[in-house]
């Protein structure tokens, strides 16, 4: 999309709900607060992306972040946190090294090379089709990415297995035997 | 709503996303009061996206009601009485007067319960169901956008469904409401699966994510249809779009979610007033919604049954419509299953026979037995 | 609208990020600001790939997310199983309350 | 709110919380969809399953043994009326028998055919309410209102039959407040023909349903010792395969003139209740067939007296068989106009009882198919 008025707004806009919902996220006390916090900031990410030209990844953004991801630390609030939780606020000495931490970090990565500006965009440029996402996915050769996707597969089916055994209950009998003999894991 | 003679579509993503590039009488007449005849400027394109906006409103509004007239009538008849038919010619009204009576009631809120997330949950599910509308091809010259990836817009918005529920649930601090909560997230979660496979079979078959284009190619007569060009394969897919579509709309028999002889109502036990129906609106909107996709993917979407038919908006409607009877039949004919055997049918029944029926289609459509 | 705009933006959310790491207690909270941090990086990648210049292998602006995403949502699965079942033998999500986990 | 109770509640054996998983306690009731009527359950549940349940009732005690006590023999029988309001026509006959029996009452061969009639009518009646009940607990809300619609005929019979559609109060001692309308037996013999073609249809709809078979089959088993150790009697206990039915083995009135089978259930779960209920109510349009055919002419009731007394020290006792199970009535007297003290024995209270042993180790949408297939009638249960 070429550099107008309409879409240095809408980057403005997306960048303010997405710094203003990041920092919701890291700094609001209850935790299903902030998660929704960080569902906002995903989606001015995905609008930020849709600018950018890259319709697939925003989608794929709002698709696993939000639709999976979220859901799942949702589902994790609330399954370990209720109404009335009291939330314990963080030392004073781990705001200050939090704070100083991410002033240095942010230092550095702006410090970097501020004068880099590539406002120009390539008027060959295209957008990214599904088409070429898959080919390339597939492709075997070096230029393609089949043993990295062949590889991530296998990941995510282990750690789908993996947290599915992790969660799984326990026994019931084992939880009895426990509570007969009074001695609870520690 | 927003309309435009439909190339095969080669524009850029981000041109197609573009308001102001559309062409309709409206908007043309628009950009002209706005002195932008050509492309448009920031004013026509605010205007038309506001036309946009108060046109999605008003049919999702339009829509819900009817949806309720004809779930009232439906059941009536189906229960062997009448349904409404006081409030005007047929009980048309009733829906409005209901409507009525839920925005005139108080607002009430549980003093236990955590505002921000108690107030935020209704104003979700409408927010999604208006997205996905967007996309929806109504008439070969009559839809709001049309992105590349339709079908996976539509599935990643979907998915968005649940977040209502489940942050409802808990802002509503009720032990029913949590629980009504969680077994919508996990029943979500799961039967999500079975339909982006159910939509992955069309993708494979029509070498489209495109909406239009989907529809495009099932153009001619009625055989030309997803479900009976890939001969078995189609059928099998579009009866498990039935059946996943109705537990993702928390539908009988699959709305252990609300479940009001178990859960009292589950996630919307606390809500009252507006707050309420803007969920049961939402829940009215989504079915309209799935059946639209499913008469989109499967049943040819806005073309005619047979070539000699003109094509047009009247046909999706009467897909779609098709299809809500078939809900609104499942709701008042079978009980409700219990959560864990909703679970086991999903991950032992209808995931693996998605996944057998997904690599059946794929051999049809590798040796080319497609109709 | 420019690159730099986009890396600041990018940079800010990072550092952010790195805030919530160090200054939330609960699990949870801090996988939150490990999702934040990798949100950065997803941007950068998007905008290294829309300000590329002619020439440039721009798919891998859309392919390299692909693997952010997945690789994020393995790591969220086994975590937040590990949380869940963590709770349910301790009770307690608080990192400062777990110090007896390297016993 | 805190989920997790430290304290132990009343009633239970063990506080939630314990062991190493989630567990806390859920209020079901007294305002509760599935607990028709004002039935309160705490329960214990770890996530979705039941742990534990323990019933409190009490919720609509209306002392009526106690009111007995100050109103003469009777005007107790309009009371009866509120205990089971289903099967209060069996209530009724509860009370008519004791009385008789105590103060030495004969009744006319007519009466005794037209209790045996009305009485089976009633059976018919609340199990089909029952069915609609059951099903609408499953979530099927068509099976309600068929249900409602078929109980409706009967419902307008009763309302012929002595001018009131749920406290019937028709029964006296010696017979009964007056005769059959006219064109009463053609119509019941109609309903019966109609009902039978129904109760197939009713097949198709709910009892052949793969959804209701998996929710009802091998959920909330009663074993047979369990059943007879709380005291279970009707279907229930029939379910569980107790071969008990007042009508079979202390036959009342003339129960022993009339050919009809016990149905028995083999492993006493939801299913087995649900077929038991279906299949009595064939029995009975079997007994009303039977009776219908026989019905004498002659008096309705034999000669009315000013009041009833039972002699001083008599203890008359009698139980009849409702549509929930054994319904007794002891009647002790002092000799005078009132009882001394009236007690009834409610099927009820002892199905509730058992609901824990039924319920516990199942989900929670389970308990809710046990609580519909016990079919109690709370005001039976408080009294």
């Amino acid at each position: 999309m070429e550099a107008t008025l309409t879409t240095d707004i809408l980057f403005y806009l997306f960048s303010a709900a997405i710094l203003g919902c990041g920092l919701m996220a890291v700094t609001v006390k209850n935790l299903l607060h902030s998660a929704i916090a960080l569902m906002g900031c995903l989606f001015g990410t995905a609008g930020l992306f849709l600018l950018l030209d890259h319709e697939f990844v925003a989608l794929m953004q709002i698709l696993v972040y939000i639709g999976g991801v979220v859901i799942f630390i949702i589902y994790a609030v609330l399954l370990t946190t209720h109404l009335g939780t009291r939330y314990l606020p963080a030392s004073t000495l781990k705001y200050i090294s939090g704070v100083t931490l991410a002033a240095i970090v942010l230092g550095l990565v702006l410090h970097i090379d501020p004068q880099a500006t590539h406002t120009a965009v390539n008027p060959d440029r295209t957008a990214t089709t599904i088409d070429a996402i898959g080919y390339r996915l597939l492709d075997g050769s070096t230029n393609g990415f089949l043993i990295p996707f062949e590889v991530i597969s296998v990941l995510l089916l282990s750690a789908m297995i993996g947290a599915a055994t992790i969660a799984k209950h326990q026994k019931p009998g084992a939880t009895n035997d426990e509570d007969e003999t009074g001695g609870s894991a520690s | 709503m927003d309309t435009s003679t439909h190339q095969p579509v080669q524009q850029s993503v981000a041109e197609r996303l573009d308001p102001h590039t559309a062409t309709t009488p409206l908007g043309d007449w628009v950009r002209e009061l706005c002195d932008a005849p050509d492309g448009g400027n920031l004013l026509s394109m605010t205007i038309n996206v506001i036309i946009i906006i108060i046109a999605i409103c008003a049919f999702s509004s339009l829509t819900a009601m009817v949806l309720v007239w004809m779930e009232r009538k439906l059941a009536g008849r189906f229960q062997r009485r009448l349904g409404p038919t006081r409030t005007g010619p047929f009980g048309l009204l009733q829906t409005a007067a209901d409507g009525l009576k839920l925005f005139l009631k108080e607002g009430f809120r549980p003093n236990a319960s955590d505002p921000f997330t108690y107030y935020l949950a209704p104003l979700l599910p409408l927010t999604g169901a208006f997205m996905v509308l967007a996309v929806i091809p109504f008439g070969p010259s009559m839809w709001i956008a049309d992105p590349e990836l339709g079908l996976i817009f539509i599935s990643a918005i979907a998915g968005l469904g649940v977040l209502a529920l489940l942050i409802g649930s808990w802002g509503s601090n009720n032990k029913y409401s949590l629980m009504g909560g969680l077994r919508a997230g996990a029943q979500a979660i799961s039967y999500e699966v079975s339909l982006i496979l159910c939509f992955l079979l069309i993708v494979l078959a029509s070498g489209e994510t495109n909406l239009l284009n989907i529809v495009e190619g099932q153009q001619g007569n009625f055989w030309n249809w997803w479900i009976i060009k890939l001969p078995g394969a189609g059928f099998i897919a579009f009866i498990f779009f039935i059946i996943t579509s109705t537990a993702e709309l928390n539908r009988t028999p699959f709305d252990t979610t609300e479940a009001e002889s178990e859960l009292t109502g589950g996630f919307h036990t606390e809500y009252s007033g507006i707050a309420f129906s803007m969920f049961f609106l939402a829940e009215y909107v989504h079915m309209f919604i799935a059946a639209a996709i499913g008469a989109t993917l499967f049943l040819g979407g806005y073309n005619a049954p047979f070539e000699f038919l003109p094509d047009g908006w009247w046909w999706l409607m009467a897909k779609s419509y098709a299809i809500i009877f078939l809900y609104i039949w499942f709701r008042w004919t079978f009980p409700r299953l219990r959560i864990d055997q909703l679970m086991a049918l999903e991950w032992k029944f209808l995931l693996p026979l998605s996944l057998i029926n997904l690599v059946f289609a794929g051999i049809l459509i590798a040796m080319g037995w497609i109709l | 609208m420019n690159l730099t705009a986009c890396l600041s933006l990018s940079a800010i959310l990072f550092s952010f990020g790195i805030f919530g790491l160090m200054t939330r207690r609960k699990i949870i909270a801090m996988l939150l600001a490990i999702e934040l941090m990798l949100n950065a990086a997803l941007i950068n990648c998007v905008a290294f790939a829309y300000y590329a210049p002619a020439g440039a292998d721009t798919d891998v602006g859309s392919i390299l997310p692909i693997f952010i995403v997945a690789i994020t949502s393995a790591e969220m699965a086994v975590a937040l199983a590990v949380i869940v079942a963590m709770y349910r033998k301790r009770k307690v999500i608080d990192i400062e309350r777990l110090e007896d986990l390297h016993d | 709110m805190d989920l997790v109770q430290t304290e132990i509640p009343e009633g239970f054996t063990r506080s939630a919380g314990g062991g190493h998983t989630e567990e806390y306690y859920l209020n079901m009731g007294p305002q509760h969809p599935s607990t028709h009527g004002v039935l309160r359950l705490m329960v214990r549940l770890d996530g979705e399953t039941v742990k534990e349940i323990v019933p409190h009732i009490g919720y609509i005690h209306r002392s009526i043994e106690k009111m007995a006590e100050s109103q003469s023999l009777i005007q107790n029988i309009h009371l009866t009326d509120r205990l089971d309001y289903l099967s209060c026509h069996m209530t009724n006959l509860g009370l008519c028998l004791a009385i008789e029996q105590g103060a030495d009452v004969g009744v006319p061969e007519r009466a005794e055919y037209i209790r045996i009639i009305v009485c089976e009518l009633q059976r018919i009646q609340s199990h089909l309410l029952w069915w609609g009940c059951f099903a609408m607990d499953l979530g099927a809300l068509t099976a309600f209102l068929y249900g409602f619609d078929e109980r409706e005929k009967i419902t307008d019979l009763f309302e012929e039959l002595c001018g009131a559609r749920l406290t019937m109060n028709y029964f006296r001692p010696g017979g009964c407040v007056s005769d059959l309308p006219n064109e009463f037996i053609p119509r019941i013999l109609k309903i019966c023909e109609h009902m039978k073609t129904t109760l197939d249809e009713y097949d198709n709809l709910v009892s052949k349903n793969m959804i209701i078979r998996e929710r009802t089959q091998g959920v909330g088993i009663l074993s047979k010792e369990r059943a007879l150790s709380h005291g279970c009697t009707g279907p229930v206990a029939r379910a569980s395969g107790i071969n008990y039915d007042v009508r079979k083995d202390e036959p009342y009135g003339i129960y022993n003139r009339f050919d009809f089978d016990v149905p028995l259930g083999a492993t006493g779960d939801c299913y087995d209740r649900y077929t038991v209920r279906i299949e009595e109510m064939r029995q009975s349009i079997r007994i009303l067939e039977q009776a219908c055919k026989d019905l004498p002419d002659g008096d309705f009731r034999s000669k009315e007296k000013p009041n009833y007394k039972i002699p001083k020290d008599e203890h008359s006792f009698s139980s009849v068989e409702t549509a929930r199970g054994n319904f007794s009535t002891y009647v002790v007297s002092d000799g005078g106009k009132t009882p001394y003290r009236i007690k009834y024995r409610s099927p009820n209270f002892s199905h509730i009882g058992a609901i824990n042993d039924m319920a516990s180790g199942y989900k929670l949408a389970d308990l809710v198919t046990v609580l519909a297939t016990l079919d109690p009638v709370i005001p039976d249960i408080d009294r």
